[in-house]
């Protein structure tokens, strides 16, 4: 049982794995100094820059490399530094990492995992800040993780280095320094939700950043006696449908709250698949909560018009018990 | 940068293999084209009749576990790496028992078990997958060679820069190689490709390069052979420009109306084949030993065109097969 | 009135914007020799090739190209041949086209029109046959058209040109040989859906090329006594909440059918809008036809496996009725 | 490919604007990374401090009507374009009244008033921008350029291969430069950069280049004046490399530690503004006068930090407005 932040634990998580695995290897910009977040603070020193490795300002060759290093024989880590930048390497992620072993017929598998830190922080403009996780996990062929604490950094990331699959793993840039207590070494099971608080008047489901927000809100609500039950999702996909048909099974009522733009985002999927397969069961319509379809603005005060916040949530809640 | 094949000592038993392998993969391709025109092959086939010297002349300079992608057009080079030809065909006709179960086809032809890491539907991605398999072979310190054939159009995109400066910067066992057509699709590529050319461009980026005619398989055999030694012996990655035509349309589909009759009836008095045929015969090579390499070529790709044709489509489960394991699409497709 | 193929009633709306126009142009690989579909057959001839512009293999400048183009005073369509190579220019479309205007405070507009032929057609394998429309449903900024038929197409993609925002205009490769009788010569309003057919039972909102299976099913179903009111999206954002309303209210049923992965498909965003919206209205839950999560396969039996169809629709409607 | 500067006869009234122009981009910068330790900016800012005899040398040979695009560290050509040094601020504080009404920040300030089309969040995105601006230039027969300043760490990115490649085959009125400043973030660029550089591979890429020492603010001026001269009467694209270096960190939150101090303090004897004014002293120009520039500047940037400081956040409106006409999200955003 020790205590780490969100960056250290997926940093934790990366070096016991490449401790195991020798094949286990980290490329991207700026990796031999540790990355730009800190994230691989100490392993070029351990590892050396050939397992931590540099990369050129080319994050379309990053991720090809890595499709191509992943089929002759390596599990590399792929550091996007920005999930925005990754857009600038989506023929190499989504035409070749996510169909190469489709398409040749299984002759070979792709294990990648693609770092994408995602999400608003600190006034970093429009193409500092999206979140984009819905966009993957339409891709068949990928799996997508969004984690939402230390504990779920360090155990999510080892299994996702030890997955098969293309992993897109998107850490948040706001939740770096978040300390938390990280009390196993195994990995945890990917598609698997996190009870964070049992509830019974209704179920709120999130996942990164905005779970938080939830907490926040599930207490306020507590106080004023409306029993939230709160998952955080934490794998996108495959995404835990049980425990989420489960909770909403009993309380009736959900909502879906995430950072990302509403519209088109992964809410709808869980949106959509609920109100289909618990139609009878559903006491309200289940509430979406979402950016406005409006790119991310420089200023704070614009940036936080488009937040989804504790507050938003629990006045939705309200408004949706008292229906 | 250009190379001077002459004056050179013929090995003709090599030479004989390429005889026989270039008419191997004529014969497959006319056979597929076949297959199109009978409409049992429905995607896209990009025929390389005419450019068959650059698959005998620099494939068959790699060993069965150096690895090799290639582009859309690329039956030939895996061919030319050891594919059963019989699973590539039933490919192309999408059965099973194709190198791929039928789920890529031509555009993607691929078989791992001989280095053939596959055709690429998108040009120019297959110069960052190869380089990427140039970086672990180095990273594992094995003793073999990434090697990546790719378009004259290919080297207008991004990855021609981005993976060529990749492989340089960490010294990779890469041989790159372009192959020059002058076309991409129906577009000349001389009019959207800026300054020298891929040679070149090549060379701004640190990368030896040499151009070839693609034509002459002897040259090709030779450079090749010279570059992979070199790439092998850890000097870093190489640039290999094959000067060549295509004799066909873009695709099956494709009349090639863009070029003039003339410039196509002068490239097929340049044919690869031909001119090797020339020189085994120059150097005394019976006409009926060459004949026999077409005719038992012909006879081949005829039996496994029968084949193909003969065989089953894959069971519909593969459509749901290895797509991946955590979120199997067998356990949840929706 | 007269009669015309899809891939003409694109073309003819193009040649008519591009006489109306002096400033609109398009850039394209192939172009010059008419486009490997033949959308822009004839158009070299009568425009010369500075305004039919033949582009070297670079997605990505085709992309960049248009929008400095663009915000320099022209209107650029953009060909990017198959929608799946547009995933080789997403940074210039999604972090620059559809950013740009608000990044730099509406100091300038970007009117292009990005054309992506979509879809499966006949055995190209999963690199040449994807439906991602939903990805830029998600992205601020951006307009998403998907026209069914040459009418459509004609009228929209005028509209599409004049539009000042960044369009991303899908034709389904399937399409192209469709004929059909093209009746105005008006720009079509862009967000309106178009009502193939009215009934009372049900409604079924489709696009694309499906839009045809719907209405095959429709007839089937008519004939069982199942009344279908099909309507045809044609444009994906802004979508055209007001008709799909109306229809479910009178229906209290809803089946969406598209050709794209269900999972994450624009499909989840119609059902999670219309089950909260309609939550009382529904006499069913809505239900979502699309695609499995799997790669398009190369083999045509493979291939089918995955489609939606008109017997796969007319199958779920009858369930639906009878639930 | 060097620029030899000098013997040359100063034009002492343009170098005096040169340097009243550097003074004002430091005192800027300064005053940027005053807010930014005042918590008044939250948001990466990116200095070019050491760096802008590039933003006087080169942006004042463009005319107002030109069109000029850059990167992340894009405050000197932004100023040096004729943009607002108060808007500017604004800008980086996210205030109304700021060049994009506070929506974009440092990182993607633009001002289409003077033509400068933006700096970028993407590395290596301008150019592409640039060669679209140059090609619509040409396409309406107008009488501009447009160039693309970028860093020498977008050279190893797509964008540079595609866009310079675009550039030459229209033959476009854009020109390039290249601030090399050694560094990319934290990463000298030599260790991820093959091959010769920058200029090598626009050359490859048939764009003439010339490589100038980028802290000599009057070698800079006269190679702009050739080369914009030349892009201007159509001679196609031009490529200059400036050789520089970034005295502070990559960002106002990098303390560089990756190098070594003694590097550094040589940098800064090579700072771009002290060598002007040493030129300035030995052509007879009083030191009062050149202290004058320094203090004017400051005052100015004082005054514009506090009037950015003292002005109001941008109505919330804002943040739905200038998205889209059509599904415009004031309408319906969800
Ligand atoms: C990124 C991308 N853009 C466009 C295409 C469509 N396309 C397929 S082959 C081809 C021409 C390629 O020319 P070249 O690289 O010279 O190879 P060749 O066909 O001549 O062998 C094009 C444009 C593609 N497959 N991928
Ligand atoms: C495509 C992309 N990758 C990575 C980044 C992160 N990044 C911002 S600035 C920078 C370094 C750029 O170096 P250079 O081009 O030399 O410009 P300089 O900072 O030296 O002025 C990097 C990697 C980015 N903005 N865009
Ligand atoms: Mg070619
Ligand atoms: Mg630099």
């Amino acid at each position: 049982m020790v205590t780490m932040t969100y960056a250290e634990a997926g940093r934790t998580a990366l070096a016991e794995e490449m401790q195991r695995d020798p094949t286990v290897w980290a490329l991207g910009e700026d990796l031999g100094r540790g990355g730009v977040f800190g994230q691989y603070a100490g392993l070029p020193e351990q590892f050396g820059p050939v397992r931590i490795s540099d990369a050129p300002i080319s994050e379309a060759a990053i991720m090809g490399v890595a499709v191509g290093a992943a089929i002759t024989g390596t599990r590399p880590v792929v550091e996007m530094r920005f999930a925005d930048f990754a857009l600038c390497a989506v023929d190499e992620l989504v035409n070749q990492a996510a169909k190469a072993r489709y398409m040749f017929g299984g002759q070979s598998k792709v294990p990648i995992v693609v770092r994408e830190p995602m999400g608003i922080w600190r006034s970093s403009a429009a193409q500092h800040s999206q979140s984009l996780e819905s966009w993957y996990t339409h891709i068949p062929g990928l799996v997508v993780i969004c984690p939402s604490s230390p504990v779920d950094n360090y155990g999510l990331m080892k299994s996702a280095i030890r997955c098969d699959d293309p992993v897109v793993y998107m850490e948040h840039k706001n939740l770096w320094a978040l300390e938390g207590e990280v009390d196993n070494n195994d990995p945890l099971p990917i598609g698997r939700a996190r009870i964070v608080r049992k509830g019974d008047d209704m179920t709120v489901v999130s996942w990164s950043a905005t779970v938080h927000e939830a907490v926040t809100a599930a207490e306020t609500l507590s106080a004023d006696g409306v029993s939230v039950e709160l998952l955080d999702l934490r794998t996108l996909w495959p995404w835990d449908k049980d425990r989420v048909f489960e909770s909403v099974r009993k309380t009736g009522r959900l909502i879906v709250a995430h950072e990302s733009v509403q519209a088109g985002g992964f809410g709808a999927e869980i949106a959509a698949t609920v109100s289909e397969a618990l139609f009878g069961a559903l006491k309200a319509p289940v509430k979406r909560l979402g950016a406005p379809r409006v790119p991310i603005a420089y200023a704070p005060p614009l940036e936080d018009t488009v937040r989804v916040t504790a507050a938003g949530i629990a006045e939705a809640a309200r408004a949706m018990v008292t229906e | 940068m250009s190379a001077t094949p002459t004056p050179r000592n013929l090995d003709l038993d090599r030479l004989l293999d390429h005889h026989k392998l270039m008419w191997r993969i004529r014969a497959f391709e006319e056979a597929a084209l076949q297959a199109n025109t009978e409409k049992l092959v429905l995607g896209a086939i990009h025929p390389s009749i005419g450019q068959e010297a650059i698959a005998a002349g620099v494939v068959t300079n790699l060993r069965v576990d150096d690895i090799l992608s290639s582009t859309h057009r690329g039956h030939g080079h895996t061919l030319a790496k050891g594919a059963d030809a019989k699973a590539m065909m039933r490919e192309l006709l999408g059965r099973e028992g194709g190198t791929s179960h039928g789920k890529g086809g031509s555009m993607h032809i691929a078989d791992f078990s001989v280095g053939m890491l596959g055709a690429n539907g998108v040009v120019a991605a297959n110069i960052h997958i190869t380089a990427g398999a140039a970086h672990a072979i180095k990273m594992k310190g094995e003793d073999r060679i990434a090697c990546s054939i790719f378009g004259d159009g290919a080297i207008n995109r991004g990855p021609f820069l981005e993976g060529l400066n990749w492989a340089k910067v960490f010294e990779l066992p890469a041989l790159f190689v372009c192959e020059d057509n002058g076309f991409a699709s129906t577009t000349r590529t001389a009019s959207m490709t800026a300054g020298p050319g891929p040679a070149a461009r090549a060379e701004a980026l640190g990368i030896p390069a040499l151009e070839v005619d693609g034509n002459d398989v002897i040259a090709l055999d030779e450079a090749t052979r010279d570059a992979a030694a070199a790439v092998r012996a850890g000097g870093g990655p190489r640039f290999i420009v094959a000067k060549t035509y295509r004799l066909t349309g873009h695709t099956a589909a494709d009349p090639a109306a863009y070029r003039p009759a003339e410039e196509v009836a002068a490239a097929w008095r340049n044919d690869p084949i031909a001119r090797l045929a020339q020189t085994l015969a120059d150097a005394g090579i019976k006409g009926e030993a060459l004949a026999g390499h077409e005719r038992d070529a012909r006879t081949e790709m005829e039996a496994v065109y029968d084949d193909a044709k003969a065989a089953p489509w894959p069971p519909l489960e593969r459509a749901f097969a290895d797509v991946q394991d955590v979120g199997d699409p067998r356990v949840d497709a929706y």
